[in-house]
């Protein structure tokens, strides 16, 4: 029987997962990446609580949906700004965009 | 038909979609757009006030719908903010629609001659839509909310079409005066519906009323500041003193615009609103006399501005203040009949002083009226609806605003304010005077300087000659039909006419047109000796007493004085202080500062890594963790 | 071929000596140095304006380069020759006065060995990068085709 | 209307790519290295020589008549017209007059290999904006020119038909009247394909303002025949310095406004009808009598130099003969429109969008052939 | 039993994909993993009734924000692809930290009781999710909505990049 | 004959039912069996569909087309298919092959799960799904995400712009292509494949909604990249774009994949706008069948009549012509049920 | 414009739909040339003198003569082959020969499998002129 300890252990994994990618990775895009990663992990949390705490209400879908609509916003933001930064620097690196330091 | 009222504010929004969204480019479609959607929208408005008469319907007993908009009640059967969309029809709206309906519909014909080769000619047609819209939700609106969201787009629709010749940097500078002088009440009446809503919880017109005269537990300060704040916005939108400076600006719009805005029916918006939530109003006598008091002063100090001007929509504009000035302040001393009565009698025929005036204007592309003079040959219907309107607006038996001024003049008198009641008169004769200067000087006389000007187009002079009908016999036939038993507050009221003020009322505006007559026409008295002598009063009317001299001086002063203060003492006091701090702060944290790595990753870590302490910490008995 | 004469008389004011006509009378025949400032000339003060073709020959003795200019108006032509030493075929090039220039005098370096002085981009044009000699030179050998 | 790059300040990779010289637009085994960012075209070489056959030096090594097939070869859309500009310079250089009959003949040939050309054209402009039907339309009137060709010339499309003198062969029996069964069918099928691609929103909004070249540039980089008449320089040579018998026929020169790919895709359109107007005038005026004037069997041009163009289907096609008063050229000059055309590529090419490249690269009608001789 | 296969399935996918996304050197790759974890976790809401979410997670994550991805990784090509997507020096920090916080987030989740409710889902979704949007949620929803156009304009302007004058 | 294949579908029901296994495997196997009958649906269908794109292309060029193989060409395909699966198997030398490879198979995945939900007539869908519609909707977007791996993996500049167009295109054309359907839910207040069908008893939604059928041909055109819009694999500018450099086999799937997509938006477009399986004196599959066809041809006449659209224009006609035009449509359509529901609440009809 | 041109476009296409299509059905249906095609030649063995002019006239070298004194030292053809794969088929050698011994023919279906099957021996002293067997179906 699937319960959902398992759902969360789940989205704990994927979420792992996703912090890993996006500190340990050098390309802004894989950070990028990364954080999608945690957000779907967030949303499967949010949904599983929802299946399983409160079936009759669907609070959990519905914030999941804003979690995707915020995401989609996200993405598209970061995915200017790498390439605001790439013209600059003709770079995509994390550790180059450091001008914030000191 | 009363049930289709809905209908009534829906045409035009129609209209204004689509036009602005398919049939932008094509002008003949636009027009036939709006002016389809006007006619309908009259003729439902007409069914539901002739309903209304037939039905019975009494401001008591008003005919109510209203479906639920918005729903914010955190939880089920918790009065939360629940907001209707209703419509409410008494006799004063039905009346305010009637008024509204058909002044556009005449607004929009004499405008197809007017605005005729414009290049925003559509937009033009589109706006005026969306305000008939705006204004005919206004109206319809069953609670405080809805109306303020029509309060909000009729403002809206006032800077767009002031604005209308954006090209034009006046027009925009008028735009945005009129915009940020109405946001000044806006904001009050925001504040006043929202102060409402947290005592009463309802912004329902009904209910409200209900709850009022049971007399719910509500001190009287509380009421009176809402009342006060509500009070604002009429202040603004109906250009009350001392907010009233965006008015004359406003002219800069076209003129139907002007005609139909900013003389007959927004501006009179806020004379509707006092109407509507005169119960409570009528709660607080404190505000009561500000509003008395205010209308008078406005009333006055219109009408001697007007006395000076040379533009002929200026002059028109500032007479609109002034008459404005009388509605507030007889809805003030107690009488929304008196007030709603000289509401719909002006909205005919200063509307159509407005059209008239567009009509020279459009004929001589000059609105200085000591460059024109003579046209009456020339432009003989204008020139005579002209005559009508003003002699209906000076107060001469039997015309409309006879019947209305002489309602007011007498409720003030009876309701024992007889200083207001002397100026209200004095008023009457200055109304008098400047609008037959303004008569004698631009449409008798020689002809001043080289125009062509000609009569306008049927499609501008038609209109003219039925607000002409409407202004000489509206005022009596509403008489006759019983005004005081529709529109009223509490029980019905309608002042028989008092011979005695009458008289005088009559008498001192005759004595205005014949002094105007003897001025202008037979030059008995030479205006530049006058002129001379009375130089400083002459000033100070011509420049409008300087009060947007003055805004300008205190901002100039007062609010960048008081900036410069803060600014000093920030710069000395405060800095003098936080420097100190500032820089052992800095010399700490110039050694922290290295932890900034710049590095998104590094701080993600960091994060991260407290939160697993933190956890950890939470979760070791040592201090008293949670977790088992 | 219109009458070169009358061109020549004008012409004869700014560039006296350098310039002669050809023994049959149909063209201009101008020294390589001068070639710039003469076909400059002829452009800009002249109704032959119009550059019709550009090519070499290779003559026993000498070399040519060959300009053929154009009237617009009446499609009226005139030949203008530059000569030049076959040991060292130098001549300035005319891309500045027409773009067209540039295509010509590419395919001119490339099939005659003609080098333009002063053009942006002289390579070959229609033989290969790595191709040797100039084909249309009277000594390149030519080396038949294998037929089976 | 392109916007470059530059402008829209939105800059990202550049790479190279290399259109041909196998490319299905390049109409041949041409080469164009573009320099692209995203879409856009920043800086275009032109790269030709693939099918340089050396013409000039086969020339040399062929007599007068041998050499006719040969300029088939050249344009090979339009060989009848480069037989033409070639027994004409040999014509002017020896000073032989060619029958009335045979001038005649020359120009209803001529005309309708322009009218196949224009077809050629127009069907490729339309292919390399993906419209293969109108493409399959045009191909199909210039299957029945060359059907006429077949008749008269015994060859479709290298026809090999002027010879010095005048032509090898005579009206047959049967031309005439297909021959006015076609031009009674042209016009209808040219509004056809008016509608199916002129008239076409997509087809406009492709070609109008793309590829632009005024007047100034147009003559600077040496533009002749239509690509200069649509930039709205009025230049024919048949109007210009009528050859032949041109002065005998009423037609009209169309010409172009803004010079961008739309007009010159147009003024092709155009003078398609043009064309027919002359081959009806010359059906109806055409008079008896021979084919061909009287001439050597063996030809020797006397010494001296020829410059003679004729206004080919693409431009000013000129020949510039050196003879040494031998039975072969001493040096033999083709000057081909499309080379020259091709030059002026890079121009119109840069700071548009690739498909806008390929749009103007159609406009300018090359032929490969005729590029590399 | 199904459902446990299904389930053990469905996570091989998300967390293998996802481990073979971070792990990757090749961005594209990576990029593609990604998709794939998505499509995975459309599963997982397929599998908790939640179908309309599964949708919307293809529509939005595999069909434009992996999409947007790859061509953000397009615009930004440079150099060897193959080597595009390596570690930083946070590689082992990262990496123990990340694992810490799952061995951490599972004791939590384990000792954590839960209050289960034992209804079912709804069988129509949609037009429930649709109600609470408009109504409870209507402002989160609008402010939902102005906020992806904030985000379009604003990535529009951040990728063009403003002109410093006018 | 109406319920001619919901008869054999039953048949083979009580088949499976008869070895006696539970409910659910039952189901589960009847959709494994649908499923294969829709995959080979659609696969004959490609093939008359590639056969008929080439015939009705040669008729709109005033030829005839494949006529040698076969009867009328009939047979042609069939041989272009073997000689397709004959030839050399090329993966270019710099491609990344785990790429180029895996997106030769992927490419048919969506396209065939797209079938999964659409009624072939009255009861004849694989999956009744609650989310019909939505369900396409999201299967359709993957195939982006796979042309751009084709794009990519080629390693070849005329693939990767190719791949870059698909993208910009589809991802942009979505936008309009979901709202042209909103209109349709809006008045069916359903996503359900068969609700859809089954609302347009009287009137199909092309009445009550022309502009959205205009706009989801124009923008389910664009989806699928053929017609004026196939930029990604613009011949004349990219050769084959996406897909130049595959040969053989796995060109084969990009074809058929092709046709599959074209039937597919044919089928939904049918079921969507033009009343699905409704239609008078037919059986209803043979009405679905009619009107899908009718569909590609329109497509197809389209396609062989004008030529392509340009890449700015491309994103003009999306951005500032159909887009607004689709909201205006919601708009629209929303404010006209309002009416209509205050009409029949009012009484007056 | 807006879109009336598209609508046009579209109505002529469907128009063509259906009018006539103009597909040759080639094997089966030979197209008739005219008489003036020059697409193969022929040899007329009788009338010609073997005076080479042919080959001289000949652009590009593809005719190849052997010639024989005869009995009455009179020049005789002994060999005539053209080299098909480098004709112009520009027709000069037909228009020079004086007795108009090599003529035109219609025949087109000229393709061969390989190189050698490309020469076209139109006569050899001790073997049957080649002409009366297709090129094509040499192989």
């Amino acid at each position: 029987m699937i319960t959902l300890e398992h759902y969360l252990l789940l989205a704990a994994a994927l979420f792992s997962i996703g912090l890993f990618g996006a500190v340990a990775k050098k390309n802004a895009v894989a950070v990028l990446m990364g954080i999608e990663l945690m957000l779907n992990s967030v949303n499967i949390n949010l949904v599983a609580f929802n299946r399983f705490l409160m079936p009759s209400q669907l609070v959990g879908h519905v914030f999941a949906v804003f979690v995707i609509v915020v995401a989609a916003a996200e993405v598209a933001i970061g995915l200017a700004i790498v390439i605001s930064i790439y013209r600059d620097k003709f770079s995509t690196e994390v550790d180059n965009l450091d001008w914030l330091k000191w | 038909m009363i049930e289709n009222a809905w209908l009534i504010p829906l045409f035009p929004l129609i209209a204004y979609v689509l036009i602005i969204f398919l049939t932008k480019k094509s002008k003949g479609i636009s027009v036939g757009i709006a002016l389809a959607a006007m006619i309908a929208s009259l003729i439902v408005s007409i069914g539901v006030l002739v309903e209304t008469l037939q039905k019975g319907i009494t401001m008591e007993a008003p005919y109510q719908v209203a479906v639920k908009w918005l729903n914010l009640s955190p939880v089920e059967n918790i009065t939360g903010l629940q907001i209707d969309m209703g419509i409410l029809i008494d006799p004063l709206s039905a009346v305010m629609m009637f008024v509204v309906t058909s002044i556009a519909t005449l607004v929009i014909i004499y405008s197809i001659g007017y605005m005729h080769g414009d290049p925003g000619f559509s937009r033009y047609f589109a706006y005026m839509s969306f305000f008939a819209f705006s204004m005919l939700l206004l109206v319809i609106a069953n609670n405080f909310f809805e109306m303020f969201i029509g309060w909000e787009l009729v403002g809206l629709c006032s800077y767009l079409l002031i604005g209308f010749w954006f090209e034009k940097p006046s027009a925009a500078a008028a735009a945005n005066k009129a915009f940020i002088t109405n946001r000044w009440g806006d904001f009050g009446f925001m504040l006043g519906i929202i102060l409402l809503f947290i005592n009463f919880g309802t912004f329902n017109f009904t209910e409200l009323s209900q709850i009022v005269q049971q007399g719910a537990g509500i001190s009287a300060a509380t009421l009176t500041l809402i009342t006060l704040l509500i009070f604002a916005g009429p202040l603004a939108k109906s250009a009350q003193f001392p907010l009233h400076v965006w008015l004359p600006d406003a002219m800069e719009g076209p003129t139907p615009v002007s005609s139909i805005l900013h003389a007959a029916t927004m501006v009179a918006a806020g004379v509707y609103l006092l109407a509507r939530g005169f119960v409570l109003f009528q709660g607080s006598p404190e505000t009561m006399l500000v509003i008395a008091y205010i209308g008078g002063i406005t009333a006055f100090f219109a009408a001697t501005i007007a006395l000076v001007q040379r533009d002929i929509k200026r002059i028109l504009a500032f007479s609109t203040l002034s008459q404005l000035g009388y509605m507030v302040m007889a809805i003030g001393v107690g009488s929304i009949t008196a007030g709603m009565f000289h509401l719909t009698t002006h909205a005919f025929f200063k509307c159509m002083l407005f059209l008239g005036a567009g009509s020279v204007i459009h004929a001589i592309h000059d609105q200085d009226i000591f460059n024109m003079g003579g046209l009456s040959k020339k432009m003989p219907i204008t020139t005579w609806t002209f005559v009508i309107g003003a002699l209906s607006l000076a107060g001469i038996f039997p015309l409309a605003g006879f019947w209305s001024k002489d309602e007011i003049l007498l409720v003030t008198h009876e309701a024992g304010f007889t200083g207001l009641y002397w100026l209200a008169t004095l008023v009457a004769g200055m109304t008098a005077f400047y609008m037959f200067r303004l008569i004698f000087v631009a449409f008798f006389g020689e002809k001043r300087s080289d125009h062509h000007a000609h009569e306008s187009s049927p499609v501008m002079t038609g209109p003219l000659i039925v607000l002409a009908v409407f202004a000489v016999f509206a005022g009596w036939a509403m008489v006759k039909m019983g005004y005081g038993q529709m529109v009223y507050f509490g029980h019905p009221h309608q002042a028989e006419i008092n011979m005695g003020i009458a008289l005088i009322s009559s008498a001192i505006a005759l004595f205005g047109i014949v002094l105007a007559w003897l001025i202008y026409y037979k030059k008995v008295i030479d205006t530049d000796v006058w002129a001379q002598k009375l130089r400083p009063i002459y000033a100070l009317l011509w420049n409008k007493y300087y009060i947007d001299e003055i805004y300008q001086w205190l901002f100039d002063h007062v609010m960048l004085g008081l900036g410069w203060l803060f600014n000093q003492n920030d710069r000395k006091v405060v800095d003098g202080v936080a420097d100190g701090f500032g820089d052992t702060i800095r010399h700490t944290g110039g050694l922290l500062r290295f932890i900034q790595t710049g590095s998104l990753q590094n701080y993600a870590l960091v994060i991260f890594g407290a939160v697993i302490i933190i956890v950890l910490l939470m979760a070791t008995p040592v201090l008293g963790g949670v977790i088992k | 071929m219109d009458n070169i004469n009358v061109l020549v008389d004008t012409l004869k004011e700014k560039f006296s000596s350098k310039i002669s006509v050809s023994d049959d009378g149909q063209s201009l025949v101008v020294s390589s140095a001068d070639i710039f400032p003469v076909l400059k000339e002829i452009k800009e003060n002249t109704q032959y304006n119009f550059l019709a073709d550009l090519t070499a020959v290779d003559y026993p003795e000498r070399m040519e380069v060959v300009y053929h200019l154009m009237n617009i108006k009446d499609a009226g032509l005139i030949r203008v020759k530059a000569l030049l030493d076959k040991s060292d075929p130098k001549i300035d090039s005319v891309v500045f006065l027409w773009d067209t220039a540039n295509v010509m005098e590419r395919e001119t370096y490339d099939l005659l060995g003609v080098i333009f002085e002063g053009h942006p981009d002289l390579k070959r044009i229609l033989c290969p990068d790595d191709f040797e000699g100039h084909p249309l030179r009277k000594d390149y050998k030519v080396e038949p085709a294998v037929r089976q | 209307m392109a916007i470059s790059n530059q402008e829209s300040g939105f800059r990202t990779q550049e790479f190279v790519l290399n259109m041909g010289p196998q490319h299905p637009s390049t109409h041949g085994v041409y080469r164009a290295i573009l320099t692209m960012d995203g879409e856009y075209v920043v800086d275009v070489e032109n790269v030709v020589g693939y099918l340089h056959r050396g013409m000039e030096k086969i020339a040399e090594d062929r007599t007068y008549t041998q050499f006719i097939p040969y300029t088939d070869r050249m344009d090979y859309l339009a060989g009848i017209l480069n037989n033409w500009g070639f027994v004409m310079t040999v014509e002017k250089a020896m000073g032989i007059e060619v029958p009335e009959r045979a001038e005649y003949i020359r120009v209803i040939t001529g005309e309708l290999q322009r009218i196949a050309s224009h077809l050629v054209m127009v069907a490729s402009m339309a292919l390399d904006l993906n419209g293969y039907t109108p493409w399959m339309y045009a191909f199909y009137d210039r299957e029945k020119i060359l059907d006429l060709f077949e008749m008269i010339c015994g060859s479709r499309l290298t026809t090999s038909f002027m010879r010095v003198g005048g032509v090898p062969n005579d009206i047959p029996e049967g031309f005439i009247p297909k021959l006015e069964k076609f031009l009674a069918e042209l016009p209808g099928r040219a509004d056809d394909f008016d509608n199916v691609i002129t008239g076409n929103e997509i087809f406009v909004g492709r070609t109008k303002g793309v590829g632009v070249l005024d007047a100034e540039a147009a003559l600077s980089f040496g533009l002749t025949g239509p690509n200069l008449r649509a930039s709205g320089v009025n230049f024919d040579l048949r109007k210009a310095q009528p050859y032949s018998v041109y002065d005998r026929f009423d037609f009209e020169v169309p010409l172009g406004e803004n010079g961008d790919s739309f007009d010159r895709y147009n003024l092709r359109m155009l003078e398609i009808r043009q064309s027919a107007r002359i081959i009806r005038q010359a059906l109806d005026t055409i008079p008896e009598g021979d084919i061909m004037a009287k001439v050597p069997k063996v030809l020797k041009v006397p010494k001296g130099e020829t410059y003679c163009h004729i206004e080919g289907s693409k431009g000013l096609l000129g020949f510039y003969l050196v003879s040494d008063g031998g039975t072969k050229p001493y040096r033999l000059h083709l000057h081909s429109p499309s080379f020259v055309n091709l030059g002026a590529y890079p121009k119109m090419a840069k700071g548009t969008v690739l498909q806008d490249a390929i749009a103007s690269l159609a406009s300018i009608d090359i032929v490969l052939g005729e590029v590399d001789r | 039993m199904s459902q446990a296969i299904v389930f053990g399935v469905l996570a091989a996918i998300v967390l293998g994909f996802g481990l073979a996304m971070v792990l990757s050197k090749n961005l594209v790759h990576s990029a593609i993993y990604m998709a794939v974890t998505f499509i995975g976790v459309a599963g997982i809401y397929l599998n908790l009734s939640a179908g309309f979410l599964a949708a919307m997670q293809i529509l939005v994550y595999v069909g434009a924000i992996s999409v947007l991805m790859v061509f953000g990784v397009m615009l930004t090509r440079r150099g060897d692809i193959a080597a595009s997507n390596i570690f930083n020096r946070y590689k082992l920090t990262g990496g123990l930290m990340a694992l810490a916080l799952f061995v951490i987030l599972g004791r939590l989740i384990f000792t954590s009781s839960w209050n289960l409710s034992s209804f079912a889902v709804p069988e129509d979704t949609v037009s429930l999710i649709a109600d609470l949007m408009m109504t409870d949620f209507v402002i989160p929803f609008e402010t939902a909505a102005l906020l992806l156009l904030v985000a379009l304009v604003g990535a529009i302007m951040v990728a063009k990049g403003v002109k410093n004058t006018r | 004959m109406e319920n001619f294949f919901v008869n054999i579908a039953g048949l083979i029901r009580d088949l499976i039912a008869g070895f006696g296994l539970n409910e659910t495997l039952v189901y589960l196997a009847m959709v494994i069996v649908k499923f294969v009958a829709v995959l080979v649906f659609v696969l004959l269908n490609v093939v008359v569909l590639v056969y008929m794109e080439r015939r009705v292309a040669g008729f709109f060029q005033e030829r005839l087309g494949p006529n040698r193989v076969g009867p009328q060409g009939t047979l042609q395909l069939v041989m272009d298919i073997f000689k397709l699966l004959s030839k050399e198997d090329i993966v270019p030398a710099g491609a990344d092959k785990f790429v180029y490879k895996a997106a030769a198979y992927a490419i048919f995945v969506p396209t065939i799960l797209v079938y999964m939900v659409i009624p072939f007539g009255k009861g004849m869908n694989v999956i009744d799904l609650n989310l019909g519609l939505f369900y396409i909707l999201a299967i359709s977007s993957v195939t982006t995400m796979i042309i751009f791996m084709a794009g990519w993996g080629s390693r070849n500049k005329y693939s990767l712009v190719g791949g870059m167009r698909a993208i910009a295109q589809m991802v942009s054309y979505e936008i309009p292509y979901v709202f042209s359907f909103l209109g349709v839910i809006m008045l069916t207040g359903s996503l359900k494949m068969s609700t859809i069908v089954e609302a347009q008893q009287g009137v199909w939604f092309i009445v009550l909604q022309p502009i959205a059928f205009i706009v989801f041909l124009i923008a389910g055109n664009a989806e699928i990249n053929r017609g004026p819009f196939d930029l990604p694999e613009g011949e004349q500018e990219l050769v084959a774009g996406y897909h130049t450099e595959y040969t053989a086999g796995r060109f084969a799937m990009f074809y058929m994949a092709e046709y599959a997509n074209l039937l597919a938006m044919a089928a939904i477009g049918a079921t969507v706008f033009l009343g699905g399986w409704q239609g008078p004196w037919l059986p209803g599959w043979l009405w679905f069948f009619i009107k899908m066809y009718a569909l590609v041809f329109g497509q197809m006449w389209v396609r062989w009549t004008f030529p392509r659209i340009r890449v700015d224009h491309l994103m003009h006609l999306n951005w500032k012509v159909l887009l607004p035009v689709s909201l205006a449509n919601i708009v629209v359509t929303g404010i006209g049920i309002k009416v209509y529901q205050m009409v029949r609440m009012m009484g007056w009809w | 414009m807006n879109g009336q041109g598209l609508i046009k476009g579209l109505s002529v296409t469907i128009k063509h739909f259906f009018s006539p299509k103009i597909t040759e059905l080639y094997p089966e249906v030979k197209p008739k040339l005219p008489e003036s095609v020059k697409a193969d030649f022929d040899l007329d063995r009788e009338k010609c003198i073997a005076c080479g002019i042919c080959a001289n006239a000949c652009p590009n070298k593809v005719i190849t003569i052997e010639t024989e004194k005869d009995e009455n030292n009179k020049r005789r053809l002994k060999r005539y082959e053209m080299n098909m794969q480098y004709c112009l088929f520009c027709g000069l050698c037909a228009e020079s020969c004086p007795t108009k011994a090599i003529i035109t023919k219609q025949n087109f279906e000229l393709a061969a499998y390989s190189r050698e099957n490309t020469k076209r021996l139109l006569y050899q002293a001790d073997k049957a002129p080649a002409s009366e067997t297709e090129p094509g179906a040499k192989e």
